[in-house]
C-alpha cells in the first residue's frame, strides 16, 4: 500500500489518474481507518488531502461560507460566523462522535461515506449545500443531494474526490436546526435524524422550508410534502401535526439492530416536529 | 477466623482512611504495564482464526499454505493438543474447537508469525472445510425438543427424560408449600421476565506473552483474575506439570469475572511451544465481543403472593439461562440468591442450565443474581404499588435479618439488609419530588461473597519498611487495602508497607480474584501474616531483653514489655528490630496460608428516578443512590467506588446493552459503537451510603463489596421506568423502541 | 438439603448422617444415598451455621449444628 | 511495502520514525517508540483510550496513520507530568481515587487536559460529554466527572 500526501489540487488528481488499483481519501480517517483495520478495505493507496492548499480553511465567499474537505467538526465548531449563519449544520457535524473524533472527522468525508444515517448530510441537504468536486476535468459543482446514492455509495467517480462544501448566503429571518435520535446521549449512529431550514416571511410565516430526513431509506432524503405541511404557517399545532405525519410517512426505514421499522417511522415524525421547532425559534419567529 | 471483639469498638488509625493508592503514579503516568505492553527478544505475533458459522462441523483443515507463507513460525489447530483431564476438557474445546464450530466466533486455528502483517495474511491463507449445521441461539428455542442440538450425553441425571438435549441440568432450592402459600395470598402476580446476554465490557482486551524452551519450562504473562488458575488449566491442557509454567499477571484492564478463564493463553502456549519463540497474542474487541464470555442471558417465570398488607406468602421462580455452547450457566447462582433477601415461609426456586450456539459464558459480578433479582424485585414492586403500599415499607416487612433460614438453605448470621431499607427510608432520595413523566424504583440484591484458598507472605526489609506479596490480582485497589491492612496491624505508617502481587513460583495456591473474596480472604491472610511477623518481632526483642516472649505485647509498631516487665525496657520499632534481625535468628517474616472461610453475605438496596421521553421511549436516569453493607469499609473511596461502578454496569444492561445475534447466528454488534456501554454523558453523579455491619467472620468486620452492586439496579431501573411510563416493562434491555412500543400498546 | 439433592437422596430433605466432619459428613451421605454420588463430585458447598465451607474436610460439626448443602459457588 | 521516514514532535521531543503505510499512530507509539502509556480498547474510536494530543487537540491515535503524524506536535500521557511533577490532574486523580483498573485512565487524563485548555471552568454537563468518547467501565464516572471539575477549581484558584 502507499501512502501520499501531495500539497496541490492538481498534484492530487494527478495522483489519482496515475492509479490503477483501489485509491481510497484520508481527510479525517474516522471511517476510513476503521474500514481500513477491521479488513473491510484492503486499499492499495491512500490519499492523504489535508496537506493540499485550502482544505483546511473555512473562508467567506458571495455572503456564504466555503469549508474545505479537512475542516475538522471542531473547527468547525469553533467558528463563530459559521456557527452564527448555519447553527444546524454546524450542531449536525458537532454529534459526530466523540470529542476525539470531531478532533479529526469532516464534513465531506461523512458525505463521502456514503452512510444513511450520516448526521451532517441531512443538514446540508436541508440548507441546499453546493460540493465542489476535484477531478481530473478541473472542478464541477453539484448540490449535496446528488452525491448519496445508496448505503455506501456516492455518484462521485473513482479519480474525483470533494474538495469543498458551499453553505450559500444566509437569507434575513432564516435558521436551520438538525436533530438525531440514539439510544444513548453520545457516541451512536443516529437511528433517525432530521435536518430542517427554513425562512420566514415578514409576517412571520414560513415561507419557504427544506426538510430532509436520515436513516430511514437507503439514503438521506428531502421530504417535500414536510416542507408544504409547514410553508404558510406560523408553525402553529396544525402545521406541526401535518409535518409529523409526512415526516413519518416518508421515512420508509428498515428494522435492524439499531431501531425497528415502526419505531424510525414514529421518531421521524417527533423529530421533524422537534427539529423545525428549533429552526422557526432561531430565524425569530413567535409560537 | 472470628471478628475481633475490640473491631466494633476500635479507633482504626489506617483503616477507614483514603490514602494513594500503591500503583496510583504508575496508572496515571502510562508506566503500568498491561497484558498488551509486554515485549521479549524475538517475539512473534499470534493471530486466531475463528469461525464465520454459529454452528458447523469442521471437515478438514488445511495449513499447508500458510505455513508456507514466508515469516510463519507455527500454526496450531485441534491436533495439536493431546487428551486432556475431563475437567479442562471444555474449556480447551472454547480456546480451540474440536470436531465441530460451536458458535461465530469459535476458534478454529492459531497461527504465530513474524510481524501482525504476516500472522493476518497467514490466518487468511488456512483453509477449513465446514459442515454447516442448523443453529439455536436463543434460550427458549434451544429448550424445545426439535431444537438443533449441540452435544449428545451431556445431560445430567437431575433433567427429566424427553427433554432436548440442550438441557443440561436442572437445580432446585426453597422450604414450605407454594401452592398453600399462594391459596393466603390476596394478589398473585405471574409474570415473565427475560434479559439480554450483556458482557463485562472490560476495556482492556485479553493478551498474553508466553515462552516456552525446549526444556518444558515456560513462562506466561497475561491480564487476568487469576494467574494461579491459568497456570493450573494451562498446565492441564498442555500436558505440563504445574511447577513447570510460571504465570506472571499483568496489570488487569477490567475484568468483571470475565477474566476467570483462559482464551488466548494454552494456544499462545502451543505456539511457543512449536515455534520455538515467544508469541504475543492480543484480542481484537470485536474477538472479545465474539468470543470471550458474556453473561447468561435468560427467561425467568415468576409467581409471588401477597396479601394486601403487604406480606408475602409464597414465592416460585423458574429460571432459564443459556450460557452459550457449553455447559455452566449461573442458574444455579441465580436460584439461590432470587428471594434471598427475603423471609419466607413459601419460596422454592427451580433453575434450568442449557446451551445454545454463543460464546461460552463466563462470569460477570454476581453471576446470575441480577437477572434472577430483576424478575423477582419486579414482581414484588408490582404487587406492592398493586395495593398502593410504600415499596420500601413492603420490603422491610418481608426482609430476612439475623436468624432468617435463607431461601436458599442456611439460616443467616448478622446481616445487613434491614440497616440498606432503613438508610434508603430516611435518605433525602426517597421523599425529593417528582417531575412529569418521571418515577422512582426501588430494589434489593444480595450476593454470597467468597473466601478460598489464599496464600501471604509478609517480609520485614532490614531498614524495617515491610512488602506484602499476594497472589490475587489488583483489580481495582486491593493492594491499597492488603497495605492498609498491614500498617493497621503491625502499627506502621501506610507508606512504609508495598503491597505487590507475586506470580506463581513465588507463593502457594491461590483463589482466583472473584466472589468479592480479596478484601476479605487475602486480607484476613494479610492481617494473620502481620501477626505472625509480630509474634516474631516480640520473640527477637524477648531475646534482647532476655525475658519470656509471653510478656512482650506488640503496641504502636514497638515491642513493649508487659506485665511484670512493663516499663523495664524502652520500646523496640520494628526499624530497630529490623536492623538487629541477623544478630537475633535472621531475616524476619510472616505467612499465611489458608482456605478463607466465614465470608459474609452482603445486601444492598438501590434507589433510582428516571424520566422517559413519551414520544421516543429514551430514559434518563435523573438521580441515582446505592445502599449497601460493606461490613467495614477498608478504603471508602474505593468501596464507593465499586458501588457507582455496579450500579452503572446494571444501568448500561437495564438499557441499553444487549447481545444481537441475527437469524444467521451471526453476532451483529461485535464493537463498542453497537454494544452499547454506559457514557459519561448518559449518568448522573452516583450517590453511595456506606452501611458497616460488621461480618463476624473477618477479624476487622470486612464483607466483600465488588459484586452486589450490580444485582439491584436491573429492577430497581424497571420499576422505575414502568412507573414512569405507566406500564411494566419485562423484558431487558429497555431499549427505546421496546419503551415506544411498550407504551403504544398500553 | 436443596431440592436436586433431595431428589436424589431418594426424596429427603433432611438426612441424618453420623459425622463430627465435614469429611465424615459427606462419605456418610455417598454411602448412605448413592443417587447423590453425581452431585457431590461435581462439587458442592456447605455451609454449618450460616458459615460457606467448599473443602476443609476437617470442619468440626457439632451435634446442634445445622449444615446445609449448596451448589458449588461460582463468582465474577 | 516501503516504509515511510516521519520526523515528528513527541511529548516535546524530535522524534523520527519508519513506519508502515497503514501502521496506525498507536502501534508506532507502542511498538516502535516503547510508549505503552496509549491503549487499544477497540480500535474503532469508540472507547478514547488511545487519546494523544495531534497540535493540542485530542484525537484517537488508533484512527490515525503514523505517516499523518509527520511535521505535528504529538502529546501522550507519558508527557502529561512534567519530570516528576504530576499534572495537577494526575495528582487529583490519585487523591480522589478517580481510577480503578487504570487501562482507561491514560485516554482520559489527555482528553481531561485538553478540556481544561479548551474551557477552564467546564461544567458537570460539559465535562461528561467532552469525555462522553472515554469509556471507563469501573467507576460509573463519577469520582471521574468530580476530579475533573475539582482540578479546574483548584487550577482556576491558582491561576
Amino acid at each position: 500500500m502507499r501512502y501520499e500526501a501531495p500539497t496541490t489540487v492538481d498534484a492530487a488528481v494527478e495522483f489519482l489518474a496515475s492509479q490503477s488499483g483501489d485509491c481510497h481519501m484520508l481527510a479525517g480517517g474516522t471511517d476510513l481507518l476503521v474500514k481500513l483495520r477491521s479488513e473491510m478495505i484492503e486499499p492499495d493507496a491512500i490519499l492523504d488531502i489535508k496537506r493540499i492548499e485550502g482544505m483546511k480553511d473555512i473562508t467567506a465567499e458571495n455572503g456564504g461560507w466555503r469549508i474545505g474537505a479537512a475542516v475538522s467538526g471542531a473547527e468547525m465548531n469553533e467558528h463563530e460566523a459559521l456557527c452564527a449563519a448555519w447553527p444546524g449544520v454546524v450542531e449536525a457535524v458537532g454529534l459526530i462522535g466523540s470529542t476525539q473524533i470531531q478532533g479529526r472527522a469532516t464534513l465531506a468525508g461523512n458525505l463521502c461515506n456514503g452512510s444513511p444515517a450520516a448526521d451532517s448530510v441531512p443538514a446540508m441537504l436541508a440548507a441546499d449545500a453546493i460540493v465542489r468536486i476535484a477531478g481530473p476535468g478541473g472542478v464541477r459543482d453539484v448540490p449535496v443531494g446528488e452525491i448519496p446514492e445508496g448505503p455506501g455509495k456516492t455518484s462521485l467517480k473513482a479519480n474525483e474526490f470533494i474538495a469543498s462544501i458551499f453553505l450559500p448566503e444566509r437569507p434575513a429571518r432564516s435558521s436551520d436546526a438538525y436533530l438525531r435520535f440514539i439510544p444513548r446521549t453520545e457516541m451512536d449512529i443516529a437511528v433517525v435524524g432530521c435536518g430542517v431550514s427554513l425562512q420566514l416571511d415578514e409576517s412571520g410565516k414560513v415561507a419557504r422550508a427544506r426538510v430532509a430526513l436520515g436513516a430511514v431509506g437507503p439514503k438521506v432524503t428531502l421530504v417535500p410534502e414536510a416542507a408544504t405541511a409547514i410553508e404558510g404557517s406560523t408553525l402553529d399545532d396544525a402545521a406541526q401535526a401535518a409535518l409529523t405525519a409526512a415526516c413519518t410517512s416518508a421515512a420508509s426505514p428498515i428494522d435492524d439492530k439499531r431501531g425497528t421499522i415502526a419505531f424510525r417511522k414514529h421518531v421521524a415524525g417527533v423529530l421533524g416536529r422537534r427539529a423545525a421547532k428549533i429552526a422557526f425559534e432561531r430565524a425569530g419567529g413567535a409560537a | 477466623m472470628a471478628l475481633d471483639d475490640r473491631s466494633k469498638t476500635r479507633d482504626f488509625k489506617v483503616i477507614g482512611t483514603r490514602p494513594v493508592r500503591p500503583d496510583g503514579i504508575d496508572k496515571v503516568t502510562g508506566r503500568a504495564k498491561f497484558g498488551a505492553d509486554a515485549t521479549a527478544p524475538g517475539m512473534l505475533t499470534g493471530r486466531v482464526l475463528r469461525s464465520p458459522h454459529p454452528h458447523a462441523r469442521i471437515r478438514r483443515i488445511d495449513a499447508s499454505k500458510a505455513e508456507a507463507l514466508p515469516g510463519v513460525k507455527a500454526v496450531v489447530t485441534r491436533a495439536d493438543f493431546g487428551e486432556v483431564p475431563e475437567d479442562v476438557f471444555d474449556i480447551l474445546d472454547n480456546c480451540m474447537a474440536g470436531e465441530k464450530a460451536l458458535y461465530d466466533g469459535h476458534a478454529v486455528a492459531a497461527v504465530a508469525a513474524s510481524s501482525p502483517a504476516v500472522a493476518k495474511r497467514a490466518a487468511k491463507l488456512i483453509e477449513v472445510e465446514y459442515e454447516p449445521l442448523p443453529h439455536v441461539t436463543d434460550v427458549d428455542e434451544a429448550m424445545k425438543p426439535e431444537a438443533p442440538a449441540l452435544h449428545e450425553g451431556r445431560t445430567e441425571e437431575t433433567v427429566p427424560e424427553g427433554m432436548s438435549p440442550n438441557v443440561i441440568s436442572r437445580v432446585q432450592f426453597g422450604h414450605g408449600d407454594i401452592e398453600a402459600g399462594l391459596a393466603q395470598a390476596d394478589r398473585v402476580v405471574e409474570r415473565t421476565y427475560r434479559t439480554a446476554a450483556t458482557h463485562q465490557g472490560y476495556i482492556e482486551p485479553h493478551a498474553c506473552l508466553a515462552s516456552m524452551g525446549p526444556d518444558g519450562q515456560a513462562d506466561l504473562w497475561c491480564c487476568t483474575q487469576g494467574h494461579y488458575l491459568v497456570r493450573n488449566t494451562c498446565a492441564a491442557i498442555l500436558g505440563m506439570e504445574q511447577g513447570q509454567l510460571r504465570v506472571t499477571a499483568s496489570e488487569i484492564g477490567g475484568g468483571f469475572g470475565g477474566k476467570t478463564t483462559v482464551f488466548l493463553e494454552p494456544v499462545a502456549l502451543a505456539l511457543s511451544r512449536k515455534a520455538g519463540r515467544p508469541v504475543k497474542m492480543v484480542m481484537s474487541r470485536s474477538e472479545v465481543l465474539r468470543a470471550s464470555g458474556p453473561t447468561a442471558s435468560s427467561s425467568v417465570d415468576v409467581r409471588i403472593g401477597m396479601t394486601k398488607d403487604g406480606r408475602i406468602t409464597a414465592g416460585f421462580a423458574e429460571l432459564r439461562y443459556q450460557g452459550g455452547a457449553y455447559p455452566g450457566s449461573p442458574v444455579d447462582m441465580g436460584s439461590m440468591s432470587a428471594f434471598a433477601p427475603y423471609d419466607l415461609e413459601n419460596v422454592r426456586t427451580v433453575g434450568w442450565d442449557i446451551v445454545t450456539n454463543r460464546p461460552k459464558q463466563a462470569a460477570y459480578r454476581a453471576p446470575g443474581a441480577p437477572m434472577a433479582a430483576f424478575a423477582v424485585e419486579s414482581a414484588i414492586d408490582e404487587l406492592a404499588k398493586g395495593f398502593g403500599l410504600d415499596p420500601l415499607e413492603v420490603r422491610l416487612k418481608n426482609g430476612a435479618d439475623e436468624g432468617t433460614k435463607a431461601s436458599y438453605g442456611p439460616t443467616y448470621p448478622a446481616i445487613g439488609l434491614m440497616a440498606t431499607l432503613e438508610a434508603a427510608k430516611s435518605h433525602p432520595h426517597w421523599s425529593a419530588p417528582l417531575g412529569k413523566g418521571q418515577g422512582r424504583g426501588v430494589a434489593c440484591g444480595f450476593w454470597f461473597n467468597f473466601g478460598g484458598d489464599t496464600c501471604v507472605s509478609l517480609n520485614i526489609t532490614p531498614d524495617g519498611t515491610v512488602t506484602v506479596s499476594e497472589g490475587n490480582p489488583d483489580i481495582g485497589g486491593s493492594r491499597a487495602s492488603m497495605t492498609m491492612m498491614a500498617a493497621e496491624e503491625l502499627g506502621i505508617p501506610y507508606d512504609q508497607v508495598r503491597t505487590i502481587i507475586a506470580d506463581t513460583g513465588s507463593l502457594g495456591q491461590n483463589e482466583v480474584t472473584d466472589g468479592s473474596r480479596v478484601t476479605f480472604a487475602v486480607g484476613l491472610a494479610t492481617i494473620e501474616a502481620a501477626r505472625n511477623a509480630k509474634r516474631e518481632m516480640c520473640r527477637r526483642a524477648a531475646m534482647v531483653w532476655g525475658i519470656d516472649e509471653e510478656a512482650v505485647v506488640w503496641e504502636d509498631g514497638a515491642a513493649r514489655p508487659s506485665g511484670p516487665n512493663a516499663g523495664e525496657h524502652p520500646p523496640m520499632t520494628l526499624a530497630e528490630i529490623a536492623a538487629i534481625a541477623s544478630n537475633t535468628g535472621g531475616p524476619i517474616a510472616g505467612h499465611y496460608e489458608v482456605n478463607a472461610e466465614g465470608a459474609g453475605v452482603s445486601f444492598a438496596t438501590h434507589m433510582v428516578d428516571v424520566e422517559v421521553d413519551r414520544d421516543t421511549g429514551a430514559t434518563k436516569i435523573l438521580r441515582y443512590t446505592v445502599f449497601q453493607d460493606a461490613g467495614k469499609a477498608v478504603h471508602p473511596s474505593y468501596v464507593e467506588g465499586q458501588f457507582q461502578g455496579g450500579a452503572v454496569q446494571g444501568i448500561g444492561w437495564a438499557l441499553n446493552e444487549e447481545y444481537i445475534y441475527g437469524d444467521d447466528g451471526v453476532l451483529q454488534n461485535p464493537g463498542f459503537l453497537d454494544y452499547r456501554v454506559p457514557v459519561a454523558s448518559d449518568l448522573p453523579m452516583i450517590d453511595t451510603v456506606i452501611l458497616e455491619i460488621p461480618n463476624p467472620g473477618h477479624p476487622y468486620g470486612v464483607r466483600g463489596v465488588g459484586e452486589t452492586s450490580i444485582v439491584p439496579p436491573l429492577a430497581a431501573i424497571a420499576n422505575a421506568v414502568s412507573e414512569a411510563a405507566g406500564v411494566r416493562m419485562t423484558d431487558l434491555p429497555m431499549s427505546p423502541p421496546r419503551i415506544l412500543a411498550a407504551i403504544e400498546n398500553g | 438439603m436443596w431440592g436436586s439433592l433431595a431428589e436424589a437422596a431418594d426424596g429427603s430433605t433432611e438426612v441424618e448422617i453420623e459425622a463430627g466432619t465435614l469429611r465424615e459428613l459427606l462419605d456418610g451421605l455417598a454411602g448412605e444415598y448413592p443417587g447423590l454420588a453425581p452431585e457431590l463430585e461435581r462439587g458442592i458447598s456447605v455451609a454449618i451455621d450460616g458459615r460457606v465451607y467448599n473443602d476443609s474436610w476437617f470442619t468440626p460439626i457439632k451435634p446442634d449444628s445445622e449444615v446445609v448443602l449448596l451448589r458449588r459457588l461460582k463468582g465474577g | 511495502m516501503s516504509q515511510i521516514h516521519v520526523t515528528t514532535s513527541i511529548n516535546g521531543d524530535q522524534t523520527e520514525f519508519l513506519c508502515e503505510p497503514d501502521e496506525t499512530l498507536l502501534d508506532v507509539l507502542r511498538d516502535r517508540l516503547g510508549l505503552t502509556g496509549s491503549k487499544e480498547g477497540c480500535g474503532t474510536g469508540d472507547c478514547g483510550a488511545c487519546s494523544v494530543t495531534v497540535d493540542g487537540r485530542v484525537v484517537c491515535s488508533c484512527l490515525m496513520l503514523g505517516a499523518e503524524a509527520e511535521g505535528h506536535d504529538i502529546g501522550t500521557i507519558e508527557g502529561m507530568a512534567e519530570g516528576d511533577k504530576l499534572h495537577p490532574l494526575q495528582e487529583k486523580f490519585l487523591q480522589e481515587a478517580a481510577l480503578q483498573c487504570g487501562i482507561c485512565t491514560p485516554g482520559i487524563l489527555v482528553a481531561a487536559k485538553a478540556l481544561l485548555e479548551h474551557n477552564p471552568a467546564p461544567t458537570e454537563e460539559e465535562t461528561r460529554y467532552w469525555l462522553a468518547g472515554n469509556l471507563c467501565r469501573c467507576t460509573g464516572y463519577d469520582k471521574i466527572i468530580r476530579a475533573v471539575m475539582d482540578t479546574a477549581e483548584d487550577m482556576r484558584r491558582a491561576s
